[in-house]
């Protein structure tokens, strides 16, 4: 074999999913072997699998696909309403402009209403979370374009 | 039974409690920051609530975020597990305020017994033996120097709502009585905001020994032996034991008459541990009692046959305790190695860091209780401990025996840790004679060295 | 005591005695297959020597090549694990003629013992219950017929020197008799190249039970209990449990007393079990007795507290048992799973290869038995069983919620293994109910579709 | 093989994701493996540590560094001598030339004296084990130069 075959063999063992190669011609025989990236999804089971891979939706996931917006994120642990009373209007829809200091939402949390109002100014692009959902410390609430 | 389970902690003892919770078939609700989201209690939780950022202040310890979070999520109880809000009076009335079952005593349990002064004057009434010493804060230097001269020197000045040896004074003399008395006090006003301050004779090269205490709602309280904690650095445990080599039979059944005397006198419900000073003339003194699960509940355990958690759980539950003390009885030995992210040998020096490799030992009699795996990275905001590592043998001998084996296997890379200290200590001739009080880890560490030695 | 110990076994067996070893201070010298190199017996006995190539018949089944290293490395005793050589009278033999002690019963009981017909015959003549059948091996098909009607049908014909399912027959009624005992006397010849068989009675669904036995070198025997093992597939074992759901205080002292009777019978000494058929009506009768440890004995030692593999190397040494019967009683429930590399649901397709994630599960109550790690390829040359996963619980409920919990922490990557199936047995309602016999996890499999079939 | 193109395999290597890479090619074995980043030493202590890393020397370690040398290795477990009897000469000494057939060496094994014949012809060049040293299976004992 020719060293740049040989060369070439490594570099395209390298480049696919394999982890162990081996040919033996002519006495010559290489053998190439790689550890595997573990990106492979585990087959479903019916019973429950514990798992060391990371299983906790981040923020940054969500966010992440949204480039040029900032999102705004829960302050507090608590449930997310959009208006101040059940039967009210919200305080805010997608499409709205909204300035500093303007309430967005409320969070409830110890049986106590956290009007939150907003650091930022621009336009509601979307709103992540539905009334009444319980949501968790940093979880992206809404989304603002502040160039808009 | 319980239904939803709030853990309102991290790392190990977390895991502890959603371990057991998964055996009782009761979901739960893990809480965590955002340092802690790739720690196995938050991965294996049926829910997982971030709760705040890395910071302990505005996360595990933001009782907000944490009863929000039970809330939301229908949470029925809430387990503190140990540190953070375990002991807060506040938290248990919050919890109960909610309607949610907190699991551990009441909030007036908490309270009465997280006053060291007051805890002390409760069980000297009920008939438990305390240090000889001030009844209650100290008032004035005439009192302090009165008292000290009735008891005799040396004595020990210690601050009412302290802990971790902050606010403490060794005296031997009325010299140092007074000066002491002034720089105790303005260390507790700094730690606890709160400068009062007592006095007790001190106890020459006592052992620490705790008594497992263990009560349902309905005053059915017994004990499950005790634990022998004396292996201390700066009153930080590193190795514990059940039994302990100098508690006999009588001096147990004793010890555990007496303590449980003085939880009874409380009516004190679910997990406790009153911890005793010994002295080598078998003289035992009421220390403080820790109203919650401590860390090295585990060698209770293995001796015992008997899951704590999941007793704390049933009896929170309203079931009763079902057993007395005639059905308890001991079963060899255990010994608990903390296993932490510092450089003992190095003053403790914390080593947080990526875990590249993890061999985690096994066999018959090894346990080993963490939260973390290969590949896991150990924050640095929280304590330094991430495992504890257990050995039960038939005795004493063997489990000690077990233990050197086991950590002659365990294998953990990429940080340092407590494991090379553990190694030449299990080896130590007085160590394994059982000659050591609560002063020898300190004395020991100054004199031996560890191999690698930085 | 033994000051260094020849480990004449690979695997996990190898490793558990190689534990056992450390915690006694014994040095140990593992031996190795060229494809065992990177098995932690290899790496963690105090010596390793290459024994030959990857085949078991030149390598683990080579009895010269394992004394010769014995000899060379001065072993003072061989410690045969299961399998293998350890039920060969003529490897123990040769170890007691090189003065090396073999640590088991003597080549004598090992002979009589592995001979179905004549232990049966020993045992009964003993006092122990056995399945109606033929004295002896099976002169002629006269001789067949005439017990076959004595004894009633359904009968079954075995293999004298048999095991492993190898020349056995069920016959319901003559014709399938006479046909039974010509094929099964051609597979009996060429698979232990002898071709006497034997016939007994055919007990409906039995359970497997099974009961360890312990004797010193003096006459003392003892017996720590049963083993229930009926689920089996073609006489392999999957899960063990001790005690058994179906066997109460008193049976359990019947069975006990008959199979201590048994093996005083023959003197016998050191680890043994004695296998016994129990019909639903609470008869038993002796099956085999097996002159060696098995591999189900982590449960008996998570039961009875007690280490067997240090009390076979104790007793070999030549102290005295030094506790009797009345010594010893069992503590909670346990359970083991075998984690094999293998498909079960796919006919137990064997699946060798590289382990590329573990995560071992931990906390109270569990215990791992096992040679691999993480990045350890599994050859494909041996035993499909790579680890033992055992739970202990206060009782049967509790050791069943504990296994499934650790088998849902338990995580192997890269290889197929048993654990989906343990992970739906675990949950499965007649499992829990413990209504099983020794056919059922052959019917179960046929059943019950596991998600991950292929 | 070229010592430059030895050294261009070893950085190609290096700069994948490869663990492990062999040849054998005209008496030359070349073998590289790589560690995944795990290279800080574990600082040595006084008690023990047990690994999971490589602790058994295989015999290709010992023949790696003898190209086109042939290593005759033990072909059962027991003690190797040199000589018939202790105050013999030893069968073959250093530099000496070998036929096929030849008794190279003893193996004792259960009391049983095994003389070992080469199966090879050439010169002894390295006789890598002691007189009276107890030898594994598959243990280089001799190494042998074919073409010399």
């Amino acid at each position: 074999m020719e060293f740049q075959q040989i060369k070439d063999l490594i570099s395209l063992v390298d480049s696919t999913d394999i982890t162990d190669f081996e040919i033996e011609n002519k006495g010559c025989r290489i053998r190439i072997r790689k550890e595997r990236k573990e990106t492979n999804p585990v087959p479903s089971q019916r019973v429950e699998q514990l798992t060391l891979e990371p299983v906790v939706s981040t923020p940054e996931q969500v966010v992440e696909t949204y480039e040029g917006l900032v999102a705004v994120t829960a302050p507090m642990v608590g449930t997310f309403y959009r208006s101040p009373a059940p039967d009210a209007e919200p305080f805010v829809q997608v499409g709205e402009a909204i300035t500093q200091g303007q309430i967005l939402y409320i969070i409830e949390a110890m049986k106590m209403m956290n009007e939150i109002e907003s650091e930022v100014k621009g336009v509601v692009k979307q709103i992540l979370v539905e009334n009444g959902e319980p949501v968790e410390y940093g979880q992206p609430l809404l989304l603002i374009d502040p160039k808009a | 039974m319980l239904r939803r389970i709030l853990v309102a902690n991290r790392g190990e003892i977390a895991l502890r409690i959603i371990r057991a919770c998964r055996e009782l078939n009761i979901e739960t609700i893990a809480v965590y920051s955002e340092a802690d989201r790739e720690s196995l209690h938050t991965k294996w939780a049926d829910r997982a609530v971030c709760i705040g950022p890395a910071a302990s202040q505005r996360s595990y310890l933001n009782a907000q975020n944490i009863l929000a979070a039970a809330i939301t999520h229908g949470a029925d109880a809430v387990h503190p597990g140990y540190g953070y809000l375990s002991e807060s009076p506040l938290f248990a009335e919050m919890c109960e305020a909610h309607n949610l079952v907190f699991i551990g005593p009441s909030a007036e349990h908490i309270e009465l017994l997280g006053d060291k002064a007051r805890a002390k004057a409760t069980m000297r009434e009920a008939g438990v033996p305390v240090v000889p010493g001030s009844r209650g804060s100290i008032r004035d230097e005439t009192e302090l120097v009165r008292i000290a001269e009735e008891v005799g020197y040396p004595v020990m000045i210690k601050a009412s709502a302290g802990g971790g040896g902050k606010g403490m004074r060794l005296a031997r003399d009325r010299g140092e009585l007074l000066k002491g008395y002034d720089t105790a006090r303005a260390e507790a006003a700094a730690a606890f905001n709160n400068d009062a301050i007592y006095l007790e004779k001190f106890v020459e090269a006592p052992r620490h020994i705790e008594i497992q205490l263990f009560g349902d709602n309905f005053g059915n309280i017994v004990h499950f032996g005790e634990r022998e904690c004396s292996l201390q650095r700066r009153h930080q445990k590193l190795i514990e034991e059940s039994p302990s080599a100098v508690v006999d039979d009588r001096l147990r059944a004793e010890m555990g008459r007496v303590a449980v005397l003085g939880a009874a006198a409380v009516n004190y419900r679910n997990a406790g541990t009153m911890e005793f000073l010994l002295d080598a003339s078998g003289n035992f003194y009421f220390m403080e009692m820790n109203t919650r699960i401590q860390v090295e509940h585990p060698v209770t355990e293995m001796v015992y046959g008997i899951d704590l958690i999941k007793e704390q759980i049933r009896v929170a539950s309203g079931e009763f305790l079902g057993y007395d003390q005639t059905d308890i009885s001991p079963m060899g030995h255990a010994i608990e190695c903390r296993i932490n992210a510092e450089a003992v040998q190095v003053n403790s020096r914390p080593s947080p860091g990526l875990i590249r490799k993890l061999f985690v030992p096994g066999g018959y009699g090894i346990r080993w209780d963490s939260h973390v795996y290969q590949g896991y990275t150990i924050p640095p905001f929280y304590d330094s401990m991430f495992a504890k590592l257990i050995a039960w043998g038939a005795d004493r001998d063997e489990a000690i025996e077990r233990m050197k084996r086991a950590l002659d296997e365990l294998t953990v890379e990429g940080i340092d840790t407590s494991i090379p200290f553990h190694r030449v200590m299990i080896r130590d001739a007085q160590f394994r004679e059982a000659q050591f009080s609560t002063d020898f880890l300190e004395r020991w560490l100054n004199q031996t060295e560890l191999s690698n030695k930085e």
